[in-house]
């Protein structure tokens, strides 16, 4: 028989996040189909080859775990894997308090965890020995949106004097909210709201109706799917019109555009990964296919993340000729896979020797423009130039 | 009009209340179950509306079976009780609690009818209309109970211990009450501590002793036996 | 009540040694986690039971009290140094305090007025952690490592002193709770329970009395979140203060037969090895048949056995004698 | 600015409103029975995916998919009292809470394991948009959503004070045992009762469905709102919630608007508590 | 204030909205005797007492226990003080024994669990309760429930024992039973006031009888006098009463 390197994935399969948990589970899949596989066509790292050829075409075999969302869980589930299911490696958790506990316990049972999905900035503060991250943070992503202004600025000749910070309260917009906070200053921008609110509030009318006062040139929006839809509907009721909108992680969630149809267009949103992507990327095309073949959706961006943790850990693995966690975390360190090879517009993978924070990773912009994501920035990569400003709800049909 | 055949009644996880009783009373008399606490006489009372079911034995009104029938269909067939300890709608006013009392009369006007009577019955009653029932005192609370037995024009009226905190000039009363309310062709099961008051206006009676009948007869022979004298009256 | 035959007194005996040799017997982290997570919520369900069982105060805020524990003794620990099993008193103490201080305006209220007052104040509590930037606010706050040892409350490589420990609470809880039931606290607490005016009237401080009740649960509860900060070495408001984490109490005390002091511990050595091993087993599938099992089994033993397992174990008990 | 202010105001009115409607049901059935729904909120949710499927499979606007929610709940309603809640009703008050928890529960996942927890919309409903009056905006739907709120407030309130079935409800609620001795077929009314209570929510969630996204949790924050608000109105007063709902919506906004919007919930459970000090049996309880 | 008085109270008026239950009533309560009220239904006796209990905050007046100004004192200091009470519907706690309902009071002055249940004991042997001590409290017979509460309120060891309507529902054997432990209980130095309908009892019990009516005191004196007095008559027992 084949030789099976256990690899452990912890994410919310159940509870209140599970749709988000399931969709990284079907890129994880996807990604462990090409790498056991062959793909000769796919230019990823061991798609033409079937399982892992240094360690005599080991295959891998993803062990789930349902964390629920909770911290404790993951920290359970993750010493249970290592313990009892004897995996070799750890990925996922998605939410970022569960990836603290979960890649707390692996560093303590010394076993490499690669995360692709988590965007806290604190997780690759730590120094663990163990743990890398693939995807950029949420400090990378506030900067490319900053960016992303500054350019429109020269692009467009025009100048934005304050902004607005809008952010939901749990730790992933909070933390966005303070490096927004943080950032603005340093671009020239005055901010002019700084709001932040209940994920599950019922009603945001008080939150806009501060907006309005404010009425800032741009609003920054870090949101969850609900609040980003609810915020949505209530910017079109009350009239809320800045010049634009960038926003994070609710706004590209499969489930908004559905949910919002027509309202959603215009937003910018961060994001790691577009299928227009593909126009410069022909990879993007074919792993898009494979998945929709398995799965019978496109890829969403939550998938597409999820995507890359596998063959990190499994190139690695390939050139340590080992599943021995020293040596892997060795071949990590030296892991330098080329901008070509990865599903996202980033100059490539090399993580960071301190802080084991991929160097390389980057966001890019899009815009729903007629109910499709559209890559707007950097705009030498954009698909489509951007609409700016939005134009009001009321001009809109 | 009313039969009690060697009815055993216990409650839920107790043990036998009562034990084979069988008593009749007949249309337009006025019987009383007489008996210290405990005896089982308000057990009986609530078997008979349905409130417990007889463990075995058979209670019929009319010839009709009624231990089959659901505690509601039981005072549409002319059957009302006024329960120890009042048991009021507490956060209802009096007059909802009087109406309440005629839930199964279809007839608006006769409800009218009969809601006048009943408040000339108790002036009381009539001066606090739209009081809340638990802010009425113990004795007014008596009254209410009685006067909304009352409401359900029931042929056969049964009363357990209504002169239970009754001031002695009203104790008179309420016997003057059922006593007329008897002439009135309603047939009374009364349950009374106020033996002697109870056995003077009652046609017939029987003795309840730890679960069994131990003595029956006419109400004035009753006050007269040795046992009576000796166990109820205190004499 | 109070006082046990020598069979029962056997019983508990043979139990004790049993879960005494259970880490010695049976290897695995797994295992050893599920244990201490039962022993965690069965400590927090006989705190409640003091509050629920006893004294009629259902309280669905127990969470507010455990993330008050879980955050004292951390943010002690982070900002002044100070180690962690002072930081279990004062965790305990500032629990009972905030305890008395909801209890107090609580005091007059009854029956799901009390349960909902609860669910409002754990709320507040909640929320306002979570905008709190001195205690970390939503981002939590991670645990410095300390070397692994009993005097600082952290160990590494072994679940095991966990496993000690917190068998060792869970056996102080019940112990104070029982001590306080079969005297006059409890005899109070049931007066109470049956009517205000009635203890009124035995010259009976109900507010005294209730607010004992919820110091000392509080207390209890906020142990068990020390040790949950000290164990899980991260904390966040999403992880120590939100409703599901009361309700997971109350069912527990629930299930089990509330008002008994065993009752608790039962309800959890079911629920608790039920919820972690059904979600190994079927969470992985994504669909939530493991809650749905859940809820079925909670449906049933409420409407069908409504006195909880301790009920029907003490039921079968009196057939067999 | 006080141009804002109004806004706000209105728009507390209006989330008010449905607030109200929400809670009123679960008034009903906590009143009438003492026992508090915990699924409250999950029926609400189911009512909301009704609506989104009678939409999108038959292209049936959630104006007229009311009555089907409000007779689907119902049944829903009648078959959990018959056979779980009926159950408890003699039984040891904690068993009552608990009940409606596992059913809350298993519905949530239930939900989950049929229609996914993806997030669903109602495309393009009837009511829609949004009457400008000068710079204040209102939203159509939600106006109707307050109109139907206050007609079924008004509905149940004189259902219950002046009909004899009302009358019934409210004295079997008091004394069961008394209820019987008048001929109220107390299991009856029960059973009436909590599926008028789960007919209400489905009213409220078929107009919910108008303008808010639908997915199995949608119904926790609602749930957990409308037993504050019973609870500040007082167990069992349909004025009450509906006063408290109107006071909680209008507390919330404005405490979000003046103050700040990550603590106005925490504003909304504080009002209870403070009521609730002052006077225990809720604004209107007894 | 004379030594001798045990209770005082000095124009009390409660009122309930419009509703005024009682209107500036005063009367005195000595040591050692036995006070009767009487009153026809509604006259505000129930509420007089949970004026004096602190139950009810009463409008207007005073109220002196042993010399003490107890008007704003709670329900439960003012037990802890010595007065102790038996409610009109009777309350015990459903889901303890007699013994243990008994000791509930008990544990008012005492704290050893062994004493409490001893002096429990005690007082079930006094009132003749003992033999049912492990009876649970509902299961009681109405009679015995009225003699458990009034074990409860000893329990308490007052000075001053309140009792409404101990005697309503009882039969005549039972009754007697009742008054010969009402006795008992005064010559151990307790001091009664006892709100009754029942007249027999209020004739032999009291030393002193207070009649109120609306609310207000009309009549105070020994019992003899008070059943021949015609505005007691008219209002209270009726003419049937000499019958
Ligand atoms: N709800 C109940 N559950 C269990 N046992 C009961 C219940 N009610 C009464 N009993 C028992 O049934 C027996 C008869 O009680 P019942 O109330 O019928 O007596 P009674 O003759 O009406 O006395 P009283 O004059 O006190 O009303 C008593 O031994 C009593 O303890
Ligand atoms: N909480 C209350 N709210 C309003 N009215 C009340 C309240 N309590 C008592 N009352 C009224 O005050 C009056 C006096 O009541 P109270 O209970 O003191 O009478 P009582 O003398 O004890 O009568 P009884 O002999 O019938 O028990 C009654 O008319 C009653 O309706
Ligand atoms: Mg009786
Ligand atoms: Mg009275």
């Amino acid at each position: 028989a084949d030789k099976v390197i256990k690899i452990g994935a912890v994410y919310p399969l159940t509870g209140n996040i599970a749709s988000t948990g399931l969709d990284c589970r079907r890129g994880v899949e996807l990604a462990v189909d090409i790498i056991n596989g062959k793909y000769p066509d796919l230019n990823l790292p061991l798609a033409k080859d079937a399982g892992l050829p240094n360690l005599g075409g080991a295959k891998i075999e993803i062990v789930f775990a349902d964390t629920k969302g909770e911290p404790r869980n993951g920290q359970a589930e993750a010493e249970r894997l290592v313990t009892q299911e004897k995996v070799v490696a750890m990925i996922g958790a998605y939410q970022s308090s569960v990836t603290k506990t979960a890649s707390q316990a692996t560093e303590r049972l010394k076993i490499p965890y690669v995360c692709s999905d988590s965007s806290s900035p604190a997780l690759t503060e730590r120094d663990l020995k163990y743990f890398f991250r693939v995807s950029p943070h949420d400090a990378i992503f506030v900067r490319d949106q900053f960016n992303f202004l500054r350019d429109l600025e020269k692009a467009r000749n025009v100048k934005f004097h304050t902004i607005a910070a809008l952010y939901e309260n749990t730790e992933f917009g909070s933390n966005v909210g303070k490096q927004i906070l943080k950032v603005a200053p340093e671009y020239g921008y005055r901010v002019v709201a700084d709001i932040s609110y209940a994920a599950n509030a019922t009603d945001v009318t008080s939150e806009v109706g501060r907006l309005i006062k404010a009425s800032p040139d741009v609003l920054m929006h870090a949101s969850y799917i609900t609040d980003a839809i609810l915020f949505t509907k209530t910017f079109k009721e009350m009239g809320f019109n800045p010049q634009g909108i960038t926003t994070f992680a609710g706004y590209i969630e499969p489930g908004y555009l559905p949910a919002v149809k027509g309202d959603g267009n215009y937003f910018v949103i961060r994001s790691t990964f577009a299928l227009d992507l593909a126009k410069r990327k022909p990879l993007v095309a074919k792993v898009n296919e494979l998945f929709k073949k398995k799965y019978g959706i496109d890829m969403s961006e939550n998938a597409a993340r999820s995507f890359t943790a596998p063959f990190v850990l499994a190139d690695a693995m390939n050139r340590a000729k080992t599943t021995e966690a020293e040596a892997v975390v060795k071949a990590l360190l030296a892991t330098d896979i080329p901008g070509d090879q990865v599903l996202y517009p980033w100059i490539g993978i090399k993580f960071d020797p301190q802080s084991h924070q991929n160097i390389y990773a980057q966001g890019t912009l899009v815009q729903i423009q007629d109910q499709n994501y559209v890559t707007v920035w950097p705009f030498d990569s954009a698909a489509a130039p951007v609409i700016w400003p939005f134009p009001p709800w009321k001009s809109r049909k | 009009m009313l039969e009690i055949k060697n009815a055993s009644i216990g409650y839920k996880g107790g043990v036998l209340a009562v034990q084979g009783i069988s008593f009749t009373v007949k249309k337009g008399e006025v019987v009383s179950l007489i008996g210290s606490n405990g005896a089982g006489k308000s057990t009986v009372l609530r078997a008979i509306s349905g409130l417990l079911r007889p463990r075995t034995g058979e209670i019929l009104l009319n010839g009709e079976p009624l231990h089959t029938v659901p505690p509601y269909d039981i005072v549409r067939r002319g059957v009302a009780m006024v329960p120890e300890g009042r048991q009021l709608f507490g956060r209802l006013s009096v007059i909802d609690n009087l109406l309440m009392g005629a839930y199964a009369i279809d007839s608006k006007q006769r409800t009218q009818e009969t809601l006048e009577t009943v408040l000339a019955l108790f002036p009381r009653l009539a001066e606090r209309k739209g009081q809340r029932a638990e802010t009425l005192s113990g004795g007014e609370q008596q009254q209410l109970a009685i006067g909304r037995g009352l409401m359900s024009q029931p042929s056969l009226l049964m009363l357990d211990e209504p002169s239970l905190g009754i001031m002695p000039k009203l104790v008179s009363e309420i016997f003057q009450t059922i006593h007329e309310v008897s002439k009135k062709g309603v047939t009374v099961l009364l349950v009374e501590q106020n033996v002697f008051e109870a056995l003077h206006i009652s046609d017939r009676a029987y003795v309840l002793q730890t679960g069994r009948i131990v003595l029956e007869g006419r109400g004035e022979e009753l006050l007269k036996s040795d046992l009576v004298r000796q166990a109820y009256l205190g004499m | 009540m109070g006082k046990f035959t020598p069979r029962q007194i056997a019983l508990y005996v043979v139990v004790l040694v049993a879960l005494i040799a259970f880490p010695l017997v049976v290897k695995g982290t797994f295992p050893t986690h599920v244990m201490i997570m039962f022993f965690m919520f069965a400590m927090m369900g006989v705190a409640w039971n003091l509050l629920g069982g006893y004294a009629a105060m259902f309280s669905f805020g127990q969470a507010a009290f455990f993330g008050i524990g879980a955050y004292t003794s951390t943010i002690l620990l982070m900002n002044y140094h100070v180690n962690p099993w002072i930081g279990l008193v004062v965790g305990g103490i500032l629990a009972a305090l905030t305890g008395a201080a909801i209890g107090i305006p609580c005091s007059n209220l009854r029956g799901h007025y009390f349960a909902i007052a609860s669910i409002a104040f754990a709320e507040i509590v909640r929320i306002c952690f979570n905008n709190w930037k001195f205690v970390g606010a939503a981002e939590g706050l991670s645990l410095p490592l300390l070397p692994e040892s009993l005097g600082n409350f952290m160990f590494h490589s072994t679940k095991v002193p966990y496993y000690y420990i917190m068998l060792a609470f869970l056996v102080l809880s019940i112990f104070i709770c029982w001590y306080i039931t079969v005297n006059r606290g409890g005899f109070y607490l049931r007066a109470i329970k049956e009517s205000h005016e009635l203890a009124k009237g035995m010259g009976i401080s109900f507010v005294r009395y209730r607010l004992y009740a919820i110091m000392v649960s509080a207390f209890l509860t906020a142990m068990a979140g020390t040790f949950y900060a000290q164990y899980i070495l991260y904390l966040d408001p999403e992880s120590v203060l939100i409703l599901p984490i009361s309700v997971q109490v109350v069912l527990v005390a629930m299930l089990g037969g509330a008002g008994t002091i065993m009752g608790p511990v039962i309800g959890a050595v079911i629920l608790i090895p039920l919820s972690e091993y059904t979600r190994v087993w079927l969470g992985t599938k994504g669909t939530g048949v493991d809650m749905m099992l859940y809820g079925v089994l909670i449906m049933l033993i409420s409407a069908y056995q409504p006195k909880g397992v301790w009920g029907l174990l003490t039921a079968i008990g009196k057939r067999a004698k | 600015m006080s141009e804002q202010l109004i806004q706000q105001l209105v728009n507390g009115l209006l989330i008010g409103f449905l607030y109200s409607l929400i809670a009123i049901g679960l008034t009903m059935i906590w009143g009438v029975m003492n026992i508090i729904n915990f699924a409250h909120g999950d029926f609400l949710m189911l009512s909301m995916f009704i609506s989104f499927w009678l939409y999108t499979l038959y292209g049936l606007d959630p104006i007229f998919s009311i009555p089907i929610c409000t007779g689907l709940l119902f049944l829903l309603g009648l078959l959990i009292y018959k056979y779980l809640v009926s159950k408890v009703m003699t039984g040891p008050a904690l068993a009552q809470l608990v009940v409606t928890f596992g059913v809350s529960i298993f519905i949530a996942n239930a939900a989950v394991l049929l229609w996914t927890p993806d997030f669903k919309m109602i495309e393009k409903p009837l009511l829609t948009g949004t009457w400008s009056f000068g710079t204040i905006q209102l939203s159509i739907p939600k106006a109707v959503a307050s109109a139907g709120s206050v007609l079924v407030s008004l509905a149940l309130f004189l259902f219950l004070r002046k009909s004899k079935t009302g009358k019934a409800i409210l004295a079997t609620e008091m004394n069961r045992n008394s209820a019987l001795l008048m001929g109220v077929n107390t299991d009856r009314v029960n059973a009436l009762s909590f599926a008028i209570g789960s007919a209400l929510v489905g009213i409220a969630g078929a107009f919910l469905s108008m303008y808010y996204y639908i997915y199995p949790g949608v119904g926790g924050t609602f749930g957990l709102i409308s037993f504050c608000i019973v609870a500040l109105g007082g167990f069992g007063s349909i004025e009450g919630a509906f006063i408290a709902g109107i006071l909680i919506g209008i507390v919330q906004t404005l405490g979000g608007y003046f103050f700040d919007p990550a603590y106005k919930y925490a504003i909304v459970f504080a009002l209870y508590l403070v009521t609730v000090w002052i006077r225990p049996q809720g604004l209107l309880g007894w | 204030m004379s030594d001798a008085a045990c209770l005082e109270v000095q124009g009390i008026t409660k009122r309930f909205g419009g509703l005024i239950a009682n209107e500036d009533v005063s009367f005195t309560v000595n040591q050692g005797e036995i006070l009767s009220i009487i009153g026809p239904n509604g006259a505000g006796k129930s509420t007089l007492f949970n004026c004096i209990t602190g139950f009810y905050r009463p409008n207007a007046g005073r109220i002196f226990f042993r010399g003490k100004d107890i008007t704003q004192y709670s329900a439960h200091k003012i037990c802890k003080l010595g007065v102790a009470r038996t409610f009109q519907v009777v309350q015990v706690i459903s889901d303890m024994t007699v013994l243990e309902n008994v000791m509930t009071g008990t544990y008012l002055r005492t704290y050893n669990r062994r004493d409490v249940r001893e002096k429990a004991e005690e007082i079930l042997r006094f009132t003749g309760l003992y033999e049912k001590r492990d009876t649970l409290g509902p299961d009681l017979t109405i009679a015995d429930k009225k003699r458990l509460e009034v074990s409860m309120a000893l329990g308490t060891q007052p000075t001053l024992l309140m009792l409404d309507e101990a005697m309503a529902g009882l039969t005549p054997v039972e009754l007697r039973e009742m008054m010969a432990l009402i006795r008992k209980i005064r010559e151990n130095g307790v001091t009664l006031i006892i709100v009754e309908h029942v007249m027999e009892a209020v004739m032999e019990l009291s030393d002193r009888v207070v009649v109120i009516n609306s609310g207000r005191k009309i009549v105070e004196g020994v019992p003899a006098e008070i059943v021949r007095n015609p505005e007691v008559i008219q209002a209270y027992l009726g003419d049937r009463y000499h019958a």
